[in-house]
């Protein structure tokens, strides 16, 4: 077990390594493929109106003059050791793991990024119970009612669910229920869960609410195919042989086997999840991280962009590596041999 | 009852324990309602045993279900009274159609592989089907009564195999799991739907066996469901003979089978395989039909009666294929965490197969048949030994100097549904031979094929079909067409007609060989099946475990076997006669106990 | 139907001031839909910044707390008077009134306004958000900043004789350095509190409040009553509130609905209202009457780059200039609300403005005859292909380069639309010549607001030649005229007001001629004030409400 | 223990073909036909296939249509416009006769031509897009899953990545750094291509993955061992036998992945890093009229009812199509 693991961190090492290369790669390769130097790098640590001094006193300092692989293996360093940041009074330790310091607030960017990350975990957490719990018993109920009236109607608004953008959804919905009714509060309340659990989930209802509802229309999809799947398998047969109740048949047999499967896929869409909800923030205007990003990129704050990027490939790889520590305890064909 | 007391009618009879009046079964389909059973009726009686053949599609495993109550909810309509243990199934509430399934009536299914709840482990679900009908049961009784079952159906260690999943378990053990589930309320009837269909002849006497033990012992009645008259014979006291829906003939087991009355059921009986038949008896009756069939007209057309040359060619010529000291090693991963380790599916294997000769390969599963029938095709490339085609050594050779060799050698495979691309025309899949060794002809190509297949028995005409419109037998005839365009020196075939009926295993069978008797083709057969290879073999190779344990001239391997093993796959094989099933069940008792319990594990 | 009733409510607060009181308590809450770039007052260049940052952050000297033109009037701050100018216009000196202290009660030196200015202007590889006007004009050489050089005294331009008294050594005359004053640059920074950039998080207050704590960036800022704050001493009254909440990064329309539903007071970033809330302001005339127009001193134009073909030739400049509907764009930028039509580019509400429209067509509409005789001069009858260059996240902005592309269209000018981040528009795209050459933007939208109300700080950076950088240019019509060039220098120089105004009109006028200017509004905002809101004005400097007059009403 | 592997196939043949001696019922059909008729069968799937075809026709007869029903897209009428409030004079956005969606605010637009040629960008996009994705998911799926060992690692690792990136971050961060002109287009055409680029490139894992677990399986088949035994090569191999079995799946993810790409355009667009103004968007427009939410729903609802109706026509027919397909639903 704990070789399995220690495999899997290493791994997960490993990947994200190479999500940082690329990464770094696009964000200061790709710029200067496309004409921006050394200088229009420095220039976006500078204000409004940058002297010439002032952009080459920041490359300068911040070595933008090095060979990409140089600068790849500073940020490397920064993110394993830290870096030591001249602030002008006197030297900063920017601390492992260090993301640089943001162009536009010259802040440094992890714990902005850690400050962000109860806004998006509050969305992800509260959106994902929702969606689970929706969109499995959903599915649950369609797949059993295979054909009925139900099954239709659960499965066409299903269907819409993943049709509509969740801009689009998000927008109405703040358009109708918050601003004309007002029965939601507007978009960018955010309370931290801390200081009035209330208020944060009254906050967070309805982008919770516009971000469940895609997913859980996925999830009902996915549910009723694998249970339908799990439902006509021999064991089904088996356990209704038993003399078992139906409902034990269809929770204990059959959603077990097709839940499985979704775990996976669960873990990925939360770990991206967790990297920011992009579309959801923007619309409720909600300060997680995927707003965060986005105000990063529309601003070229490289150091942001290149640090969401990366916290994102972390979740989705720790969720990745979570999926399959669960799916050895909740699936043992995982421990045999293929 | 036991099976002291073989008299068909006791002096009283007790109520039946199940009757079936007039069981009609609709399934709704794209062209319209299939009626899978129509009009069956029986019954049984307590303790006694009843089996039911008919070959694929016949509708037995839909009248099982509909004992079970298992077609409830489901789009099958189901009329006829049903009535199992007192309770009228088919009008009965739902509670107590539950009650009755597992306590009053088991089921062992037909695919242990797949009908045990791979996320649980055995002992959960064996506990769960005993807890559903003995509430009052403690937690801790039911585990005791579940490793008293397991013990009971012979799995080594319960008590610690209780936490095994069964992906643990080899097929005869999970096979065993799902008896001793159904055994674990005791009820008064055990239905098995083809338990042993999946399994190899070994395990398949030993579930069979075990099943005759625990029907003695505790007294159930036992519904035995196989395709297999040889099964059935055995093991059951009476006997229905279903065809298309419908009985087409019923009775005590010996005299159905020594007096069949219905025709279906007498070609049923030929099918079947015979044991105690020498390839030189199958050719020679095989010959003369043929002959007989010319005579009136109606056989294949262009035949040569080429007077076959003896069966096994001279010793002292060069053999087309030499194998030496072959074998072949496989990683398996040690679980999800172990290192991986290393075993050898075939170890140390030298044979010889001269021109024009049959020569057989049996072996149960698992013993590296397939493996070494891929070697010599050079399909999977050997770890050690040499390998001698044709006077060329083709041990290492390359993909490319392989490719004009490939000419030479073909394999037909085990499974005619996964064998034939289904995305493919018939056309296409025979004649890909010709066009991937450069035919480019395409109308030359299109003329060779449709010959062929008139030649295996098809219509020319097929020439456009997809394989998902032909039948099992008839796709192996697409196969075998395919192996056969590029005119090979070699055939091997692995398993050529294990996964067809009795009826059109014999079909098959007879179609190769009067093709190797007029193409004067080598043949390499591999089967687990002994009364196949024996039909069609000149020389028998009993493998075990990767290696060679007996060979030898086909006949005397099968009249005088000398390995134990061998004996003991002899001795597995199903007969018809019942009395002489009985015997060879004690001489398996004996033979288990000399050669130890191995087999189980297998 | 009812947008002339309300008229006589309307701009209330721009012309007096609205609910006048002495009165103190409350909360006074900001929103800002974005950030400030630093809440360092040196580190900073936004006007509403500069209007904010007066809580804790006192200059030397500062505007007087009146609406209408009287509020253009500069007044000593934290100086007993306005700066006293040598008779060769090189040295201006201030004395720091007496009594001044921080909020920790230590008092206010000298040295650390010249600390200030040193750092903000002389260290900009640290330091870099504000403008350089001090690095500019001082009489300094090879100071390399108080970062790398920590002798002070080797900053010579600056003199601080005593503790009260500070004295700048000039370049070259500079007769508006008074309002270089009253930049946050000069607010008071003592050297042992200096982190850096990171002294936003814990700016030491010389004003009415201070920080409540370390303030984390993003986060809300909350400003509580500086003890040490004597109101003797300041000009202006600016302490009604106890607390001063300022929160970021808010939705914009969602700060539009708490303005108009009181949850909110004060939109911090000084814009006015969002599109949605102006349609709510302008239909109601309730809501009208607490609304307020003011113009403002911020010009939209396009600027037309004379060194990308064909504008190299002055006649396809002015076909353009002439084949603008001024009318459409005024529309697709906002309507009348947003902006007056702009004619040239001095903004009306600049000191010395003259109303001129060198290219005036009839009814703003554009004036087809003209557009195709100039075509015709520049050997394009049928038109020519060009890129329009715009901040893609600027809504007003592409309409206004969408309205553009339009009505050029119909002489068959096309036009390509080239949008740009603006976190990088000036400094990258526009602003960078190489850039604007490469990629042929031959027109750019940009818009333009003086560092202080006056022709100079409007138009030095426009339409200097020697302004123009290879990055961060903000002279992207790269306009480098000697004669204005020369005209700039003289009016900076001047000590006389008038000659000033004289000169800035006389500027207006050949920049316009160089028809690298089509200058189409003149940004007006739509402020709202809640009724909750005391003592309300419109800063006539800033354009905004001013911010450290506010008070709340209390029950 | 090789039932799991060929089980949809083999029950699907046993169904089709009971018994040695009877014949199939359905003989002669290909699979295809047979798919075909059980998806003429699906009503709501038809439908789906109807409206895609129809706003196909839509997009690529945008100026005929237009011609007949509405102004130029780009064509301005401020004299439908209140100067002041920058919305239409008239109720409901100005809807009427002539202009079937009324007018966008500012500037007076005519939203249905609008509406109509955003048809084109999204359709083009989702299409082109997606063609990208299965060309490299296919080609990668395939190779790994028929070679397997250090490829497949590889080819997977590579998906894992690609998987592990937020990929909508990834797309406007790289719109917004990469050039305005290049290989030999510029202006919209670079910027459509670019999309389709990064859309495309960015999911093709999706398929890829798919396809590689469709091949693994298919290449334990025997028949891909009987083609080997003939001597046919990779090439042959993955040509002939691999590749038409892959059509089904291609085809059907195809169908579900174009309204994604479209759903994918179109938060491009939402984000503002899509096709450059004027050209009229679906999700370009829905951005803009966030801002007139309440003063012309119009704007919000013309572009955001067109991206739904067509992402779920899409969606319907792609449905339908995999239970065509699926020899398992019969
Ligand atoms: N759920 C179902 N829907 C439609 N047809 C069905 C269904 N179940 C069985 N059938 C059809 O009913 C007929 C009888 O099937 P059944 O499974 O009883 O055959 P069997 O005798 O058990 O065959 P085998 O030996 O292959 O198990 C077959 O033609 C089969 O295709
Ligand atoms: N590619 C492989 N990797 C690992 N193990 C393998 C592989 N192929 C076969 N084996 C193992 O080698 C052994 C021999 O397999 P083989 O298929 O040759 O048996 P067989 O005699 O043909 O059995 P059957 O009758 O079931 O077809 C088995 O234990 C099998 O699991
Ligand atoms: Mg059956
Ligand atoms: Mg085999």
């Amino acid at each position: 077990m704990i070789t399995y693991i220690l495999r899997r961190l290493v791994a997960g090492v490993g990947l994200l390594l190479v999500v940082s290369m690329v990464v770094f790669a696009i964000f200061f390769l790709v710029p200067r493929v496309a004409g921006a130097d050394a200088d229009t790098l420095a220039a976006r640590y500078v204000g409004k109106s940058p002297s010439p001094e002032a952009v080459a006193a920041v490359k300068e300092r911040l070595n933008l003059d090095d060979p990409i692989a140089v600068q790849y293996a500073e940020f490397v360093k920064g993110l394993v050791m830290g870096t030591d940041y001249d602030s002008g009074t006197d030297v900063i330790h920017c601390s492992a793991p260090c993301f640089g310091y943001s162009f536009n607030n010259n802040l440094e960017v992890w714990p902005q990024l850690v400050d962000r990350l109860p806004v998006t975990a509050s969305l992800a957490a509260g959106a994902a119970v929702i969606w689970l719990g929706a969109g499995v018993s959903i599915g649950v109920l369609s797949a059993l009612r295979r054909g009925t009236l139900i099954d239709r109607a659960a499965m066409v608004t299903a269907l819409a669910g993943v049709s509509l953008p969740i801009f689009f959804t998000g927008l109405v919905s703040l358009a109708l229920l918050s601003y004309q009714w007002q029965i939601f509060p507007p978009g960018g309340s955010y309370t931290p869960l801390l200081d009035n659990p209330l208020e944060w989930a009254y906050g967070l209802i309805l982008p919770w609410l516009t971000l469940a509802f895609l997913y859980a229309a996925m999830y009902a999809r996915m549910t009723r195919a694998g249970m339908l799947d799990t439902m006509g398998e021999d064991y089904i047969r088996t356990a209704r042989a038993k003399g078992l109740p139906e409902r034990t048949v269809v929770t204990k047999h059959g959603l077990r086997a097709a839940l499985t499967p979704i775990i996976t896929i669960f873990g990925l869409d939360l770990g991206l999840m967790l990297g920011g909800a992009v579309l959801t923030e923007s619309t409720f205007s909600l300060p997680g991280l995927g707003k965060f990003a986005v105000d990063a990129i529309r601003a070229n704050d490289l150091p942001v962009v290149l640090g969401v990027t990366m916290f994102t490939a972390l979740f989705v790889v720790v969720a990745n590596l979570l999926v399959d520590l669960l799916y050895v305890w909740v699936d043992p064909r995982v421990r045999a041999p293929s | 009852m036991t099976n002291a007391s073989p008299a068909p009618t006791p002096p009283v009879t007790p109520p039946p324990v199940v009757s079936v009046r007039d069981l009609r079964i609709t399934f709704p389909t794209l062209e319209g309602p299939l009626t899978a059973v129509d009009g069956l009726s029986f019954e049984l009686s307590p303790g006694g045993a009843l089996g039911i053949v008919g070959e694929s599609g016949s509708g037995k495993s839909a009248a099982s279900l509909a004992l079970m109550g298992l077609h409830r909810a489901t789009n099958a309509t189901v009329t006829g009274d049903i009535t199992v243990a007192g309770v009228d199934v088919s009008r009965a509430d739902d509670a107590t159609v539950r009650a009755m399934r597992g306590n009053d009536i088991a089921m062992v299914f037909q695919d242990p592989m797949s009908a045990l709840h791979p996320q649980y482990t055995i002992g959960n679900q064996i506990v769960e089907a005993y807890r559903t009908h003995r509430r009052s049961a403690s937690a801790a009784q039911a585990r005791q009564r579940a490793i008293d079952v397991l013990d009971r159906v012979g799995i080594p260690h319960p008590a610690t195999r209780i936490n095994a999943y069964p992906h643990e378990f080899s097929g005869g053990m999970k096979q065993r799991v799902l008896i001793a589930m159904g055994l674990v309320c005791e009820p008064k009837v055990l239905l098995a739907d083809e338990p042993t269909t999946a399994l190899d002849v070994t395990v398949q006497a030993q579930i069979l066996d075990l099943l005759e033990d625990l029907r003695t012992d505790t007294g159930m009645a036992l519904i035995l469901v196989s395709h297999d008259l040889g099964v059935v014979a055995g093991s059951t006291e009476d006997i229905i003979v279903m065809r298309e829906g419908c009985e087409v003939e019923s009775g005590d087991v010996r005299q159905v089978l020594k007096s069949p009355e219905h025709p279906y059921t007498r070609d049923l009986l030929d099918a079947v395989p015979r044991l105690d038949l020498s390839r030189q008896e199958r050719l020679a009756r095989l010959r003369t039909e043929r002959s007989r069939a010319r005579e009136s007209g109606t056989g294949s057309a262009h035949v040569t009666p080429a007077p076959h040359p003896s069966p096994r060619g001279p010793v002292d010529a060069e053999p087309l294929v030499r194998v030496e000291n072959l074998r072949r090693r496989f990683r398996v991963r040690g679980g999800l965490f172990g290192r991986a380790s290393h075993f050898y599916a075939v170890d140390g294997v030298s044979l010889q197969v001269h021109r024009g000769e049959s020569l057989g390969i049996v072996g149960e599963s698992g013993s590296g048949k397939s493996t070494l029938s891929r070697m010599i095709t050079r399909l999977l490339p050997p770890t050690d030994g040499r390998i001698i085609f044709d006077g060329h050594d083709i041990t290492h050779s390359s993909e490319r100097a392989l490719r004009p060799l490939r000419r030479d050698m073909q394999i037909i495979f085990q499974n005619p549904y996964s064998s034939l691309n289904p995305r493919r025309t018939v056309g296409d899949i025979v004649g890909a031979g010709l066009r991937v060794q450069g035919n480019r002809d395409s109308r030359a190509v299109k003329r060779q094929v449709k010959e062929l297949l008139e030649r295996v028995g098809l219509e020319p005409d097929h020439y456009d079909r997809f394989p998902h419109a032909f039948s099992g037998g008839q796709r192996q005839r697409i196969a075998i067409a395919r192996a056969l365009i590029l005119n090979p020196k070699l055939v091997i075939c692995d398993e050529p007609v294990s996964a067809l009926d009795v009826s059109t295993q014999e079909q098959v069978l007879r179609l190769l060989a009067e093709l190797q008797d007029d193409l004067d083709l080598t043949l390499i057969f591999v089967a687990h099946d002994l009364a196949v290879v024996r039909q069609v073999s000149d020389r028998v190779v009993v493998m075990r475990q990767g290696r060679v344990v007996e060979s030898g001239d086909g006949d005397a391997v099968y009249d005088t076997p000398e390995h134990p093993y061998t004996r003991q796959l002899l001795a597995a094989v199903p007969v018809l006669d019942p009395e002489e099933a009985h015997e060879r069940r004690v001489e398996r008792q004996r033979l288990r106990e000399a050669v130890g319990d191995e087999g189980v594990a297998s | 139907g009812g947008t002339d009733s309300g008229d006589a409510a309307q701009n209330e607060a721009v012309d007096g001031i609205v609910r006048p009181t002495d009165e103190q308590g409350g909360t006074l809450t900001f929103a800002h839909s974005n950030e400030f770039d630093s809440m360092d007052p040196g580190n900073t260049y936004y006007a509403a910044n500069w209007n904010f940052s007066r809580f804790y952050a006192r200059r030397l000297v500062t505007y007087a707390q009146q609406p209408g033109e009287a509020g253009q009037e500069l007044v000593p701050d934290l100086a007993t008077d306005l700066g006293e100018v040598s008779d060769d216009g090189l040295t201006w000196t201030y004395t720091l009134k007496e009594g001044v202290k921080y909020q920790d009660g230590s008092p206010i030196v000298a040295e650390h306004i010249k600390y200030a200015i040193a750092r903000s202007n002389f260290a900009t590889d640290v330091i870099n958000k504000g403008p350089t006007y001090f690095a500019d004009l001082l009489d300094e050489d090879d100071y390399a900043g108080p970062y790398q050089d920590s002798d002070l005294d080797n900053f010579e331009a600056i003199e601080t004789p005593d503790e009260r008294t500070i004295v700048f050594h000039l370049k070259e005359p500079f007769g508006e350095f008074d309002y270089l004053a009253t930049m946050p640059q000069t607010a008071p920074v003592p050297p042992d509190a200096d982190t850096g950039t990171q002294y936003q998080t814990e700016v030491v207050s010389s004003g009415p409040y201070q920080f409540d704590g370390q303030w984390q960036p993003g986060s809300t800022l909350t400003l509580v009553r500086n003890e040490h704050y004597d109101p003797e001493t300041d000009p202006l009254v600016r302490n009604l509130p106890d607390e001063i909440q300022l929160s970021f990064k808010q939705n914009a329309d969602d700060i539009d609905n708490r303005l108009l539903s009181g949850d909110l007071l004060v939109g911090a970033a000084g814009v006015g209202v969002q599109t949605a809330a102006r349609g709510r302001i302008l239909r109601d005339d309730n809501l009208k009457a607490r609304s307020d127009n003011p113009k403002t001193a911020f010009l939209f134009y396009f600027a037309i780059n004379p060194n990308v073909a064909p504008f190299d030739n002055k006649a396809c400049r002015e076909a353009v200039l002439y084949g603008a509907d001024k009318t459409q764009l005024q529309t697709a930028f906002g309507g009348p609300t947003a902006g007056d039509i702009a004619t040239s580019l001095l903004p009306p509400v600049v000191p010395g403005y003259e109303e001129i429209d060198p290219y005036g067509t009839p009814n703003h509409e554009g004036d087809p005859d003209k557009t195709r005789a100039k075509l015709a001069e520049c050997g394009h009858e049928d038109g020519f292909a060009a890129n329009i260059a715009y901040r893609s996240d600027r809504p007003a902005g592409q309409k206004a380069a969408e309205a553009l592309q339009a009505s050029l269209s119909e002489y068959g000018i096309t036009t390509d639309l080239k949008g740009y981040p603006s976190g990088t528009y000036t400094n990258e795209q526009a602003g960078s010549p190489e850039f604007v050459r490469q990629e042929e933007l031959g027109i750019m939208i940009y818009g333009w607001g003086p560092d202080w109300n006056s022709g100079y700080g409007f138009l030095s950076q426009i339409v200097d030649g020697d302004a123009i950088k290879p990055a961060g240019n903000s002279n992207i019509s790269e306009l480098d005229n000697p004669e204005i060039n020369k005209l700039l220098d003289e009016a900076a120089q001047s000590q006389d007001k008038q000659r000033r105004e004289e000169i800035y009109a006389r500027i207006d006028e050949l920049a316009m001629d160089s028809a690298t200017f089509l200058p189409f509004a003149n940004r007006k905002v739509l402020l709202y004030r809640p009724e909750e809101l005391t003592n309300v004005f419109v800063n006539p400097n800033y354009h905004m409400y001013d911010y450290v007059s506010l008070g709340v009403a209390q029950n | 223990m090789n039932a799991p592997l060929d089980a949809p196939e083999s029950s699907a043949s046993a169904a089709a073909s009971p018994g040695p001696g009877r014949e199939a019922a359905s003989q002669g059909k290909s699979l295809g036909q047979i798919a075909w008729l059980r998806l003429k069968r699906d009503k709501v799937a038809m439908t789906g296939a109807v409206i895609v075809v129809m706003m196909c026709l839509v997009a690529l007869f945008a100026p005929v249509i237009v011609k007949f029903l509405g102004h130029p897209p780009n064509e301005w009428h401020q004299e439908m416009i209140d100067p002041v409030l920058s919305t239409a004079n008239e109720p409901w956005g100005g809807v009427s006769a002539e202009y079937l969606f009324g007018v966008e605010p500012v500037n007076g637009r005519d939203l249905f031509s609008r509406v109509v040629y955003g048809a084109r960008v999204s359709m083009l996009i989702g299409f082109l897009a997606t063609l990208v994705s299965v060309v490299i998911g296919t080609f990668f799926g395939i190779v790994a899953g028929y070679f397997g060992g250090w490829v497949d690692s590889l080819v997977s690792r590579a998906m894992d990545v690609f998987l592990a990136f937020p990929l909508l971050l990834f797309a406007m961060a790289l719109v917004g750094v990469l050039p305005d002109a290049a290989f030999g287009l510029q202006g919209n055409a670079l910027r459509i291509a670019i999309l389709v680029f990064i859309i495309g490139f960015f999911n093709w894992p999706y398929i890829g993955r798919i396809i590689r677990g469709q091949t693994i399986s298919l290449r334990e088949r025997e028949f891909v061992e009987a083609a080997r035994s003939l001597g046919a090569g990779h090439l042959h191999i993955l040509g002939k036998e691999l590749l038409p079995n892959l059509v089904a799946p291609i085809l059907v993810y195809s169908t579900l992945l174009i309204p994604t790409n479209i759903l994918f355009e179109s938060a491009l667009s939402f984000l503002g890093v899509g096709v450059a103004p004027p050209t009229p968007t679906w999700g370009g427009m829905l951005s803009d009229a966030v801002r007139f939410y309440n003063a012309a729903p119009n704007f919000m609802l013309a572009p955001g009812i067109a991206i739904f109706v067509t992402v779920l026509a899409f969606n319907l027919f792609g449905d339908g199509l995999r239970d065509a397909l699926d020899p398992r639903t019969h």
